[in-house]
């Protein structure tokens, strides 16, 4: 099956921020994502965890499949809103089927 | 002061702080006891509703106050005002730094809804009034405590600028519109609204309460393991000192307004006690630098069980001997 | 016209009504506001034991009716037929395509619950009885729908074909079992399993009900927000004529059948309302090429607000005129 | 006979029962039909919360019984001393490893809070008083027959050996924990604290326990579904003969420690019911070679729904004809 | 430690169509994978949340783990199902522990 | 942007397990990791679904970012948890921003 060449892009980002990352990358040309819920985690500022928790507390990883020429800009974007806060990015090489929609 | 003894006494072997307490000590003894966070959520959201929707219905057979304009702009002044004290005190008697000191003085011109909500329950208990519209004061005080704190990190040069549209997410939250929004349903329905839904948000609102703060009791435990070292002794007597001084500004705004012996309660309830669900999201918006742990151990380890087992009763006893009654 | 009027106002400042407009207005105004997944699907499965079991238990109290059989029959050639009487009516008022106009057809077949649940709510208060199967027959009008839009799509040779496996989803799908099966188990245990449950099922049901339109608000405002633009003024006038169609044709079928005033307008009601849950799942299935946003905008975004504010005050005045009572 | 006949009778058509037989018949036929996690975690957590709570007022009122300390010993002598009797049968009647058998042996000497609360519920119905202290009864007996379940394979050289870190957290398992917090805090705040909140733990438990029914139903059948050819005729048998011999030696126990009719059912219960939730969890971790599907087939849809349904109106019947009343 | 060469496909697909795209997975000889819940997403079809939502709305992503040679089955049965549904499809390279068990 | 090299470790284990691995980690010497909710899934121990559990039932996903060199530290320690479960471990390259975080 035909298969083109994509970079994926996955972002673990604090709640309450989600909203302008999407919208940053929105704004970057950013066509699509995916967000999964996270159920704690651990890092360089302690431990932490969903459970129980009522306000819009934790991190969300956000999910980004897209051309690799389009990396940069999203990696701008997404730095812009990543830069001052908890959360970390990493990027893979994928293939994706239907090269159209990215 | 025998009579405030008791009075605490009572209040903590209510099921209520017991319900706290157990939270608190499975939490401390790493016992995997959790309430999942959607429940938690749903239980908050019952709170809330059933809080706003009763002070509405007060409000709507009460009447309207002349004291009720007076009391939304006193919660106004002093969600304005009690940071500056806040920040004040968190530099006379701590060393954080200026941007964690206003992070965790926004928390303290805020509310804690569920410590008004524990208030209420007390006052029930003793069969004493309060104004319904209380409800909206609480409301009106949950967001300008954070523009009080930006303010005093960007006079210090520290950035803490006002996102762009912080400031409608603060006013559209999802509790002050919930709280408010339920208010407005209670003022319309009346007692007739009430009497339809009150098996609902009435009778087994006790239990629902209990059931919640078991799992702040949990939120707030596992916190304090976590947070070992990050806050000294002069934070956490911050915490303590703190909430009196708010009930003392509290109480003298109450009084000057004009409430009722409850109202004044509520109004130093609400100037006593810390945000610790609303305030958190807004500061790792707005002011990302400060440290989490620093502001929910004081307001969620300590000042919100200081003031739900000894505050609440403490705050009741001191307004029954300035108002009388 | 005065009665109609008069009504319709009592019935807009119920909780209930009042809930689903905070919601509304929430979303509208772009609020975070939003209840867990979790907490709605499990008001969603309380609402349902509930409606089902009330339902067997009226059908235990006041025996098997002649009329029960027949009431069935009616709500399953409704189902079947209505869904052709709305596809004919897009046709005309629309440009939509036939995939999409098949689709929104399904909807209209199909019933929504929680209108049925608002409006045995209103009936109640009104101190009208009503048939207790109509709760059954409510759970029959949910699936035929959906087979009369695939007949309409493969018809005009756009697809749509029956996915194997489909039929058997929609027969079983969990709300149907649940509907179902708490119907059989209130017939089953009766007036003393009911004493048994009810201080869960009745007195906190309307309470419940209030939340849960709250939600139905909040997603109603959040989908009307994002179709800005996908429907027009055409669709959305269909979204107000079909369900006065459906209800006159309800009427009528309800006459026939010969069942109470109460019988009566739920028949209205059960024609006149659109689905928004099971339906959009089913449609994802077997006509994906429909775009959720049409239909659900019009059945969740309009018609499901106009049946619960508008709607029926209406069909109970005209049923009321018609029935006499 | 007649009378044990009868009584099964009243038990299979009570609301409990047919919730569960629903869930059960829905997972069957693979309808969609499901109650979200959250959702289920939620009423467990208030299960277990009402349920301590409400055996420790029950202590608060009647005082301490002399056969308290005793209850506790013997319920801890049934969760040591089952698994090895679970054991012996399952090596009889079945070909299972090892292993296995030690595995299904820890679930037998362990408890179901769910069937303990189901019989509570039979007992209210047929106002029998119970010892309040048997929910601490329940308690104790959910740990100690992992242990055993460890001994039987380390003493055949099957590994098994005590994880560093386990006991602490059986002990402090979040069940255990909730169920004997709410004893105390029940035990403390009496009849007081219960009149706070029974409108939310006593008026709507039942109602609770039909919706948790039905979710363990299609859990059981969810879990029988798959697991056709996992479990044979023998361990089948096991299911049903170890829970009869369970109740027989609860009987002994009770009548020894000197209960009363309700508190000797209840042990005949506790010892007759098995495991689901607790030692499952457990058991992956200790003994992650033991296939999860045997045990939760047989604990969960052999030994479980043979308790609820015939289970208890027998072994309330024999104990009313040895205890007398 | 051994590892071996692996294909990591992620799809995101409707919740509707899970059992779908399930079935036809372990038609086509698929035996491992496991499902993530999604909180929303946004793409051509617009934005969505699960928040609130009743019915079996949102969509879910299923990862599998495959042997290389096994990759192309797996995406015509993915692809079959997919076809005229929302969803991506993502493939990255990756090492398992345990070869045995894909 | 300036991306640095590292391996993205996926591993879904059972709930009951979580605490052991994330120590095992943690005492390996892993600084950041983040869990993920897993809704269910399908291997050779069977079918599985997260719907109407109430114990800790069901299985999460770990996800760790870690400096190559870092990686068979790493793996040992989820193998010593991993080994007698159930469980499957899949390693990826990436690219990471900000890599003084792993
Ligand atoms: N190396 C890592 N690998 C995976 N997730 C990480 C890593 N470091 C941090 N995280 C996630 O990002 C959150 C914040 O990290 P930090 O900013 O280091 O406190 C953690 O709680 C984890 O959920
Ligand atoms: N480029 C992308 N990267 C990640 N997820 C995507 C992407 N495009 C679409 N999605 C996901 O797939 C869903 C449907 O996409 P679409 O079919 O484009 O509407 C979206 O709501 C997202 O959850
Ligand atoms: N090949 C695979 N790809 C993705 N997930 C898998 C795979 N094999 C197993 N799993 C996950 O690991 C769990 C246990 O696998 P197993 O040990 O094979 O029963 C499954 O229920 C899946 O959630
Ligand atoms: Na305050
Ligand atoms: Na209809
Ligand atoms: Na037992």
């Amino acid at each position: 099956m035909q298969t083109h060449t994509a970079k994926r892009v996955e972002i673990v980002i604090e709640a309450p921020l989600e909203n302008r990352l999407t919208k940053a990358l929105t704004e970057a040309g950013v066509t699509g994502f995916t967000i999964l819920p996270v159920l704690g985690g651990s890092g360089r500022s302690g431990v932490w965890t969903r459970e129980g928790q009522v306000g819009r507390a934790g991190m969300v990883q956000v999910v980004c499949l897209i051309k690799p020429e389009r990396l940069d800009g999203l990696l701008d974007a997404a730095f812009s809103v990543v830069e001052k806060h908890i959360g970390v990015v990493s990027i893979t090489d994928a293939q994706v089927l239907r090269a159209e929609r990215f | 002061m025998q009579e405030i003894l008791s009075l605490a006494g009572a209040n903590l072997i209510s099921p209520i702080i017991l319900s706290f307490a157990l939270g608190l000590a499975a939490a401390l003894a790493r016992s995997d006891l959790t309430i999942p966070e959607a429940v938690a959520k749903g239980m908050s959201i019952y709170l809330l509703f059933a809080i706003g929707f009763k002070g509405g219905v007060a409000v709507s057979t009460h009447g309207i106050d002349q004291t009720l304009i007076l009391s939304l702009i006193a919660g106004l002044i002093l969600s304005f005002g009690l940071p500056l004290i806040a920040f004040a005190l968190l530099r006379v008697m701590t060393g954080l730094s200026n941007i964690d000191a206003a992070a965790v003085a926004a928390h303290y011109g805020s509310i804690s809804i569920v410590t008004f909500v524990a208030a209420t329950s007390v006052l029930q208990g003793r069969l004493i009034d309060s104004e319904g519209y209380m409800v909206a004061v609480a409301a009106v005080m949950e967001a300008p405590a954070i523009l009080s704190a930006l303010w005093l990190v960007a006079r210090s040069g520290g950035g803490g600028k006002m996102e762009p549209g912080l400031m409608r997410e603060l006013l559209l939250n999802g509790s002050i519109v919930l709280l408010v929004g339920a208010f407005f349903i209670g003022a319309i329905t009346g007692e007739q609204g009430l009497a339809e839904i009150s098996p609902f948000i009435v009778a087994p609102f006790k239990g629902v309460l209990c059931l919640f703060l078991l799992d702040m009791g949990l939120i707030a435990g596992r916190g304090l393991r976590q947070s070992r070292g990050v806050v000294g002794m002069g934070a956490v007597g911050f915490a303590i000192v703190m909430p009196l001084v708010g009930a003392m500004i509290g109480l003298g705004a109450g009084l000057l307004v004009g409430l009722s012996l409850g109202g004044v309660v509520l109004m130093m309830v609400l100037s006593a006690s810390a945000s610790y669900i609303a305030v958190p999201a807004a500061m790792r918006v707005a002011l990302p630098e400060a440290n989490p742990s620093v502001y929910l151990t004081l307001s969620l380890g300590v000042t919100f069980p200081f003031n739900l087992t000894l505050g609440i009763p403490l705050y009741l006893a001191v307004a029954q001997i300035v108002v009388g009654g």
